[in-house]
């Protein structure tokens, strides 16, 4: 069973690449390989959710900004790369002859913008999360901070239209590292990218849950004092597991921005953040697949409860919201073992309490 | 100094307004540990009460001081509905609370939308707050001057409610340990209700203020409702007395930002402001701690 | 292992004007059980919580020549101080297998961290028999007893390698026997290391004890043997009380009782 | 395998290679309809939406366009950009519409732009803008700069407003019609005594009205749109402004918005091209039909007529091409004059920048909420989105915006 | 007074008490190991846990659905195990929610007072910095505030200073004397026997054996608490 485990898991992820790489491409359309692609960067996002909340219990509301990090480093990279020498059009008309912003310039060589994907979310992440939990925030003042932080940032980016595009956004994007955007081929090859992104980020965490540093981080989820009195610093274990969030959010955004376009403040504040949470708890919090396969579900739901009921699919979102919480604390994922009573979840996958009475207690204090 | 007066003024009314807001967070977040996102969507139940009361009582000098009875009544009922359905289920999963409300907000907010139209309802302003107060040379709006006159009397019934009923005891028994609480003869049903109902009803009457100030519409709680959670934080959660001052310096601070920069980097200005007094104090503005470990 | 020696001096806590714990000094050294006794309310755990940076205190707490005040938690348990608490705390959620292996885990590299957990530590079943939890491997903690919960924590002590084992009322609520083989356990542990005891039960004192201190409103009462603290009236006044007597009765039990165990044990 | 690169011959073409997949062989033409039903902007858009079902069964009961009946598929837009663009590319590429109708914001249109762009498909916007754009793939029946800003700073002008205070929510239309704004009053010898800006989704105006009491206007400007208009106009009242001593003029407060505001704001202006007090021949049918309509708001306002003409637009459009192909609707729209009379009056389309001519109104609210109109051009005014017939526009700037678009 | 009989329960999926019957008698004692099932069978008394089977009877009455709030206002009390107080109330306050609706609220609480001295030496002092044995005083204070006609305790004397601890065995059995019944949980096996009328040993959630109290030889207690 112990030596079993792994295997079932690495099957599933294996059969999940499966599905997105090789079946997805050959069976939907374009419109809808697009949507698929959309749905695995928040899924990306997700699984990074997923184990800073899931398994570290850090409710993180904010996952918008280091998405956006990612969102908006691509972004400036494929508008300079279509605008070519010149001054991005949206900044022309409010003072035409001043240059482009000094921190935009950067943005027009590939490699850093690549560079800045990976390393914005670390360092502002690590700052972000070292002055946190060295200070011990933690339980709902973190997930209000946070999530102020997201707002804050949403807000920074609708006031300043000139450099960043304002609550517009950026778009009209032509070109992808050097490759034609419109192209049917390519459109192919981004949403592949993505796809493999999200396997990847799949097969680390899957690593992390198995390793020592999972269970740790499931020991300061549950009594973080306690594993100060091990011998070790509960603020450096969270830190790992929210940078790693913060990065695998930032993939997540990075990519987004090619395959659906565009990308606004919209995408980044409070209600955004939230929907992906969302999709994670519908999925299971703290298991492996159902971060990601919530965050797909609910994008999904989005789209085509969006097409069926135009102006009323908010009320069948919000009463799933309601009613999966409601029943299945531990998300979809736990079905399978509610109706078949098959398996014993190991219980560093049942997180039913994301803080417990005592921590609230804490909280409260 | 000239140019604070007034900012100081115009910050305390939007403190006031905030307050008003983070009241009823404070005793359902503060208090009971519910993070309820439908919370703002109380407020627009007070203000669209507001709007209805007015529909039968045109004289818009009457309609407001009844309506705010009405409101609070109103909203509070909508809370003590969400208690029994949902909440209930739901005190030791606090953060899950967050998600569940956050569905019955997009559900309230849809079918308000629905059911006035769109564009939302005119709620008029009672003559008596026509008009300025004069002060140091500043024409103050009385409309302002009314926002903190109702804050102070609410907070002020709250508080004497929870200090010199055996109500507030029971709340905080309640929150601290359920299972002990009812062992010690408390009826933490009752507790929830009662707490809920009030909590709720506390953002009606919010309501029917921010009528006065902006739309009444479908999109008017949203407003309200992260500045709100961040005061009650600032505060020290469950600390009324926290709540009050981190309203009023936020109302303070958007005020002088907007001054000095633009509307739009004042609610960003405020914000990190919180945020980073949050990093340095990461309990609140008041603190009491216990040995607890955890 | 070194026979650095536990050397409290002059240990002031004071909780915004409380003083909880007023110039308390004492020493602890490899080889014994030392007990810490004393009313409730006295600053016995204030002490430990002292000892271990959960509380600010001043004054001098030594392990050898290192001074212990002042440091963060997670670098005096690195010292070698351990600690359980007065109301078990372990991670429910996790398996007693899980459990010992964090505790193991924190000489490990960052980047073992990141590797599965492959076989068990030879430290970690050295640990699960001497406190008789084997069986349990993969029980998640929650589910377990009080006093295997307490246990667990001797446990995760003895991975981790401890060299001073401060522990608070590690046997309330066990029965007797178990007191009995928890008595047992300690002083095995004590052979190589510094174990100290937070204890109201003057049964388990009496047994176990080597040397006891006496705490009293924050200050050190009496000092000694047991024999020695037991008839010093000071603390027979605030402390024993009639117990003092009324034990001693009770004593008569006990020759019948470690009998008893003993059989028990066998089985 | 890898597409085209940026260095191939082809990549221009790319894609547009994509061949419609409108199905026009039986009796009914599907045509998408696309706003904003919840979110935060279903409060202005659930009007606009509504009067295109209207002009949809209008459309129907006398023929349906080149006798086929409207088959509407409703989206939801979500007041989320990037969903305006995901359903824009659904509804050309898997229902295969013949066109879209339908935005509000301009960031929904610009999130639009680039799919109908690239899919070569149509979208009808009906919303006064900021122009300074002219797509081959959408047509706008509201009005651009010259034809709702420029009228209103002329009518400052005749006014004698030497000091003007602009007021705008934080987004691209009231931005950059503020800097044209702001280029023209400079020409007019108009003063701005200052600007505002309070994010879309804020009602408080508090602070930002007690700079307009200190900075004492002869005018303010303002571009808000949605709700925090009422928080602007609770504001001024609240600091003792008023009509008489510091009008306001509105590009974004109409007939249904007028009402709503908890407080009477008779005696403040609008700049519009259509309101329901013009008296034109086809102007009572319209109010009537309106009025008539399940779930009317009682009142018509210009966008909600701008959308009613963006309907007839396209069928008189695609009756003139005699065809639904997207190319032969733009070569018709080039060759021939197509005009619809619509309730502002008889508009034509610019077959080039595909606006439309209005007339220019000025109007004053009173007592009723209706508008007294003060001020009218005296003939439709032609579109210009990129003020290429005012020398005050800098040069540069409108090449440069060429040539980005371009 | 309290019946308990042929209980079934537990948490979950586990079950902990395999049909479990209480004896009657003015004092009870529960006794048996650690995990045994004690805590168990007193938080099912007080209805924090529902049996799946099995009978509870207060006074006659049925009152499997009460909650426990309901049962206090019966005439029942409990001190559950492990010191616990609300921490953000004082200890005064701590009292006076006991006492809220009685109407000799405020000398019952002054009775308490005077029975712990620690109480209103710290009777402003939040309860989540009382000591761990003060805790317990003030548990066991709050519960006698409520003048029950049924007092269950679990392990009140641990973590409790000998001389309190005394006091507290005085207590239970003055109050015994008083005619409060007791449902006792106790590891100190000879005050358990003393003090009990009758006994019940609990192992592994089975009853291995049930007696009178005093006459019980400690052995025979410990022998069937092994099996
Ligand atoms: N954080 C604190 N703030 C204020 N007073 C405190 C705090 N922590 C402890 N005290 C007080 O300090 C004194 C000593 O407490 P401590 O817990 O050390 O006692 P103890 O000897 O362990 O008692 P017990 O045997 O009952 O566990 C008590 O009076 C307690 O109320
Ligand atoms: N909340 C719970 N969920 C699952 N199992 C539980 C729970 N609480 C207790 N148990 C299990 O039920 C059994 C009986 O526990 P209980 O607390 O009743 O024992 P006890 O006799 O009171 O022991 P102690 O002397 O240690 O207090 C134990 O095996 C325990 O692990
Ligand atoms: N075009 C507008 N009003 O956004
Ligand atoms: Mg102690
Ligand atoms: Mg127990």
């Amino acid at each position: 069973m112990t030596k079993l485990k792994p295997w079932i898991s690495l099957s599933g992820i294996g059969m999940f690449a499966v599905v997105l790489l090789a079946v997805a491409p050959l069976v939907l359309t374009d419109h809808w390989l697009t949507n698929l692609g959309k749905y695995c960067c928040w899924a990306i996002a997700a699984v990074g959710i997923g184990l800073a909340w899931g398994r570290g219990g850090m409710l993180v509301m904010g996952q918008g900004v280091f998405f956006a990090l990612g969102a908006y480093a691509m972004a400036m990279h494929l508008t300079l790369e279509t605008a070519g020498d010149r001054v991005p059009g949206f900044m022309v008309l409010y003072d035409p002859l001043a240059p482009l912003p000094a921190f935009w310039e950067p943005f027009r060589s590939a490699g850093f913008t690549l560079l800045a994907i990976v390393l914005l979310p670390v360092i502002a992440a690590g700052i972000l999360g070292y002055a946190l939990f060295k200070r011990r925030v933690k339980g709902a003042y973190f997930a209000i901070l946070t999530q102020a932080l997201a707002v804050a940032l949403a807000t920074l980016i609708s006031s300043t239209i000139r450099e960043t595009g304002g609550d517009t956004g950026l778009s009209d994007f032509k070109l992808f590292f050097g490759f034609v955007l419109n192209d049917p081929a390519n459109k192919v090859m981004v949403y592949l990218i993505a796809a493999g992104l999200l396997i990847v980020c799949l097969l680390a965490v899957w690593q992390f849950y198995r390793s020592r540093f999972g269970e740790l981080l499931v020991a300061t989820r549950d009594a973080e004092e306690r594993v100060r009195f091990l011998g070790y610093d509960p603020a450096n274990i969270k830190l790992v597991a929210f940078v790693v969030s913060a990065l695998m959010a930032s993939i997540g955004g990075a990519m987004f921005v090619p395959i659906v376009g565009i990308i606004t403040p919209a995408e980044i504040g409070a209600a955004a953040s939230i929907l992906m949470i969302a999709g994670v708890a519908f999925g299971g919090r703290a298991s492996l697949f159902g971060p990601a396969l919530g965050a797909m579900a609910v994008g999904w739901g989005q789209s085509s409860l969006g097409s069926t009921w135009p102006d009323g699919w908010t009320y069948i979102l919000g009463l799933l919201f309601v009613v999966v919480i409601l029943l299945l604390p531990n998300g979809l994922s736990s079905l399978p073992a509610r109706f078949t009573g098959w398996t014993r979840r190991s219980p560093a996958e049942q997180p039913a309490p994301a803080f417990d009475a005592a921590e609230l207690e804490e909280v409260r204090s | 100094m000239d140019a604070l007066i007034p900012q100081l003024l115009n910050g305390s009314a939007q403190g006031a307004l905030l307050l008003l807001a983070a009241l009823g967070l404070s005793l359902t977040f503060g208090q009971m540990g519910v993070i309820n996102m439908a919370h703002g969507e109380f407020l627009m139940l007070g203000a669209f009460t507001a709007y209805l009361v007015q529909q039968v009582i045109a004289a818009s000098d009457l309609s407001i001081p009844v309506a705010l009875p009405v409101a609070f009544v109103v909203a509070g009922l909508f809370g003590l509905l969400l208690e029994v359905t949902i909440i209930r289920w739901m005190y030791r999963r606090p953060l899950d609370t967050l998600l569940v409300t956050v569905g019955v907000s997009l559900i309230l907010q849809q079918a308000a939308l629905q059911i006035f139209p769109s564009q939302g309802v005119p709620v008029e302003k009672p003559s008596w707050l026509d008009g300025q107060l004069n002060i140091l040379g500043y024409e103050w709006p009385l409309r302002q001057l009314f926002t903190i006159v109702l804050a102070a009397v609410c907070v002020a019934a709250l508080s004497a409610w929870l200090k010199y009923t055996s109500f507030g005891r029971r709340i905080r028994a309640t929150v601290h340990n359920r299972d002990l609480a009812e062992t010690t003869g408390i009826s933490t049903r009752t507790i929830d209700r009662l707490t809920f109902f009030v909590g709720s009803g506390l953002a009606g009457v919010a309501g029917v203020a921010a009528s006065l100030i902006g739309g009444t519409n479908s999109q008017m709680g949203a407003q309200y409702i992260i500045p709100a959670f961040l005061v009650v934080a600032a505060g020290g959660i469950g600390q009324l007395k926290g709540t009050i001052i981190a309203a009023w310096a936020v109302g303070v601070a958007l005020s002088c930002f907007a001054y000095w920069t633009t509307g739009s980097l004042a609610q960003v200005l405020a914000f990190i402001l919180v945020i980073v007094f949050l990093q340095l104090r990461p309990q609140g503005l008041f603190t009491v701690r216990t040995r607890s470990l955890a | 292992m070194t026979d650095a020696s536990l050397v409290v001096t002059d240990l002031h806590v004071e909780f915004s004007g409380f003083v909880a714990v007023g110039g308390v000094s004492f020493d602890a050294h490899p080889g014994e059980v030392r007990f810490l006794i004393g009313p409730n309310g006295a600053g016995k755990t204030t002490c430990i919580d002292a000892i271990t940076g959960l509380t600010k205190g001043t004054g001098s707490a030594r392990l050898g020549e290192k001074e212990l005040l002042g440091k963060q938690v997670h670098k005096i348990v690195r010292l070698g101080v351990g600690r359980t608490f007065q109301t078990a705390s372990v991670f429910d959620e996790l398996t007693v297998l899980q459990n010992l292996d964090i505790a193991a885990g924190l000489h490990r590299s960052a980047f073992s961290l990141l590797r599965a957990r492959h076989g068990i530590d030879p430290s970690i079943e050295q640990a699960l028999a001497e406190t008789g939890l084997a069986a349990e491997l993969a029980t998640p903690a929650g589910i377990l007893s009080h006093g295997q919960k307490q246990w667990l924590e001797i446990a995760m002590l003895l991975v981790q390698d401890a060299k001073v084992l401060l522990l608070d009322e590690p046997v309330a609520g066990m029965s007797h026997d178990e007191r009995t083989a928890t008595g047992e356990l300690l002083q095995r542990i004590a052979a190589k290391r510094i174990v100290l005891v937070v204890e109201h039960d003057m049964d388990f004192m009496r047994r176990f004890a080597t040397r006891v201190t006496v705490l009293h409103q924050g200050k050190v009462l009496s000092q000694g043997t047991v024999a020695e603290v037991q008839a010093d009236p000071k603390v027979q006044e605030v402390y024993l009380g009639t117990a003092g007597a009324a034990t001693t009765a009770a004593m008569a039990v006990v020759p019948e009782t470690v009998a008893e165990t003993l059989k028990l044990t066998e089985d | 395998g890898c597409g085209a690169r940026a260095s191939d011959d082809t990549a221009g073409a790319g894609s547009s290679a994509a061949a419609s997949c409108v199905d026009t062989s039986g009796d009914t033409i599907k045509l998408g309809f696309l706003n904003s039903l919840t979110g935060g902007m279903a409060i202005s858009e659930k009007t606009v939406s509504n009067v295109l079902h209207m002009a949809a069964d209008e459309i129907n009961t006398s023929g349906g366009i080149l006798g086929k009946k409207i088959q509407y598929v409703q989206e939801d837009g979500a007041t989320d950009w990037p969903t305006f663009a995901e359903k824009t590319e659904k509804l050309l590429t898997q229902d295969c519409v013949g066109a879209i109708f339908g935005g509000w914001t301009s960031s929904s249109r610009k999130a639009v732009k680039p799919v109908v762009e690239k899919l070569n498909g149509l979208f009808f916007y009906p919303v006064q803008y900021e122009g300074l754009e002219a797509s081959p793939n959408i047509y706008y029946t509201g009005a651009t700069t010259n034809q709702q800003i420029i009228p209103a700073m002329d009518f400052l002008a005749s006014k004698g407003v030497k000091t003007l205070f602009l007021a705008g929510s934080d987004y691209v239309f009231p931005r950059t019609a503020n800097a044209i704004i702001k280029l023209y009053a400079a020409k007019l010898g108009i003063k701005i005594v200052g600007e505002e800006y309070v994010p879309l989704d804020k009602d408080d105006w508090t602070s930002q009205v007690a700079k307009i009491v200190a900075a004492k206007p002869d005018f303010i400007f303002n571009t808000i749109n949605g709700s925090s208009n009422v928080g602007f106009i609770k504001a001024y009242y609240d600091a003792g402004l008023t009509p008489a001593k510091t009008p306001i003029i509105s590009v974004s407060i109409a007939e249904e918005e007028a009402p709503a505001m908890g407080h009477a704001v008779t005696g403040n202006y609008a700049s519009w091209n259509y309101f329901q007090s013009l008296k034109t021949d086809t102007n009572p049918k319209f109010i009537q039909s309106w009025k008539a309509y399940p779930n009317s708001s009682g009142v018509t306002s210009d966008p909600m007529e701008a959308a009613y003409i963006s309907l007839y637009l396209y069928k008189e459009l695609v009756e003139a091409a005699g065809s639904f192909d997207v190319n032969a609707v733009n070569a018709a729209a080039k060759s021939k004059t197509i005009t619809f009379d619509a309730p502002e009056g008889k508009v034509s389309l610019n077959g080039t920048n595909h606006h439309i001519s209005k007339p220019g109104h000025i109007g004053q609210i009173n007592a009723n909420n209706q508008f007294d109109i003060v001020w009218a051009s005296d003939k439709f005014i032609e579109p210009d989105p990129y003020l290429e017939g005012y020398d005050w526009f800098p040069a540069d700037i409108r090449k440069q915006l060429a040539g980005a678009a371009g | 007074m309290l019946e308990i009989t042929d209980i079934e329960a537990g948490y979950g999926r586990t079950r902990v008490l395999h049909g479990v019957t209480v004896p009657a008698g003015k004092v009870v004692a529960v006794l048996g190991h650690n995990g045994a099932g004690k805590t168990t069978l007193l938080r099912l008394a007080i209805g924090l846990l529902k049996p799946s089977k099995g009978r509870v009877l207060f006074d006659g009455e049925n009152i499997a659905a009460l909650a426990p709030n309901q049962r206090v206002a019966r005439g029942m009390a409990y001190v559950p195990q492990g010191q616990q107080a609300f921490g953000q109330l004082t200890t005064l306050e701590n009292l006076q929610l006991a006492a809220d609706g009685r109407r000799r609220g405020k000398a019952l609480i002054e009775a308490q007072m005077a029975r712990f001295p620690a109480l209103e030496k710290f009777a402003t002092r939040k309860a989540g910095l009382l000591s761990g044995g003060q805790r317990q005083q003030l548990a066991i204070a709050r519960a006698l505030i409520t003048e029950p006609k049924l007092l269950i305790l679990d392990e009140p004397t641990e973590g409790i200073q000998p001389t309190i601890v005394a006091e507290i065995e005085q207590t239970i059995m003055q109050l015994a004397g008083e005619g409060i019944n007791v449902l006792l949980v106790e590891q100190h096996i000879g005050f358990a026997l003393e003090a009990a009328e009758r006994y019940v040993v609990l192992a592994s959630g089975f009853v291995t054996h049930t007696g009178d109290g005093g006459s019980a030889a400690a052995s025979t207690v410990r022998a069937a608490m092994a099996i």
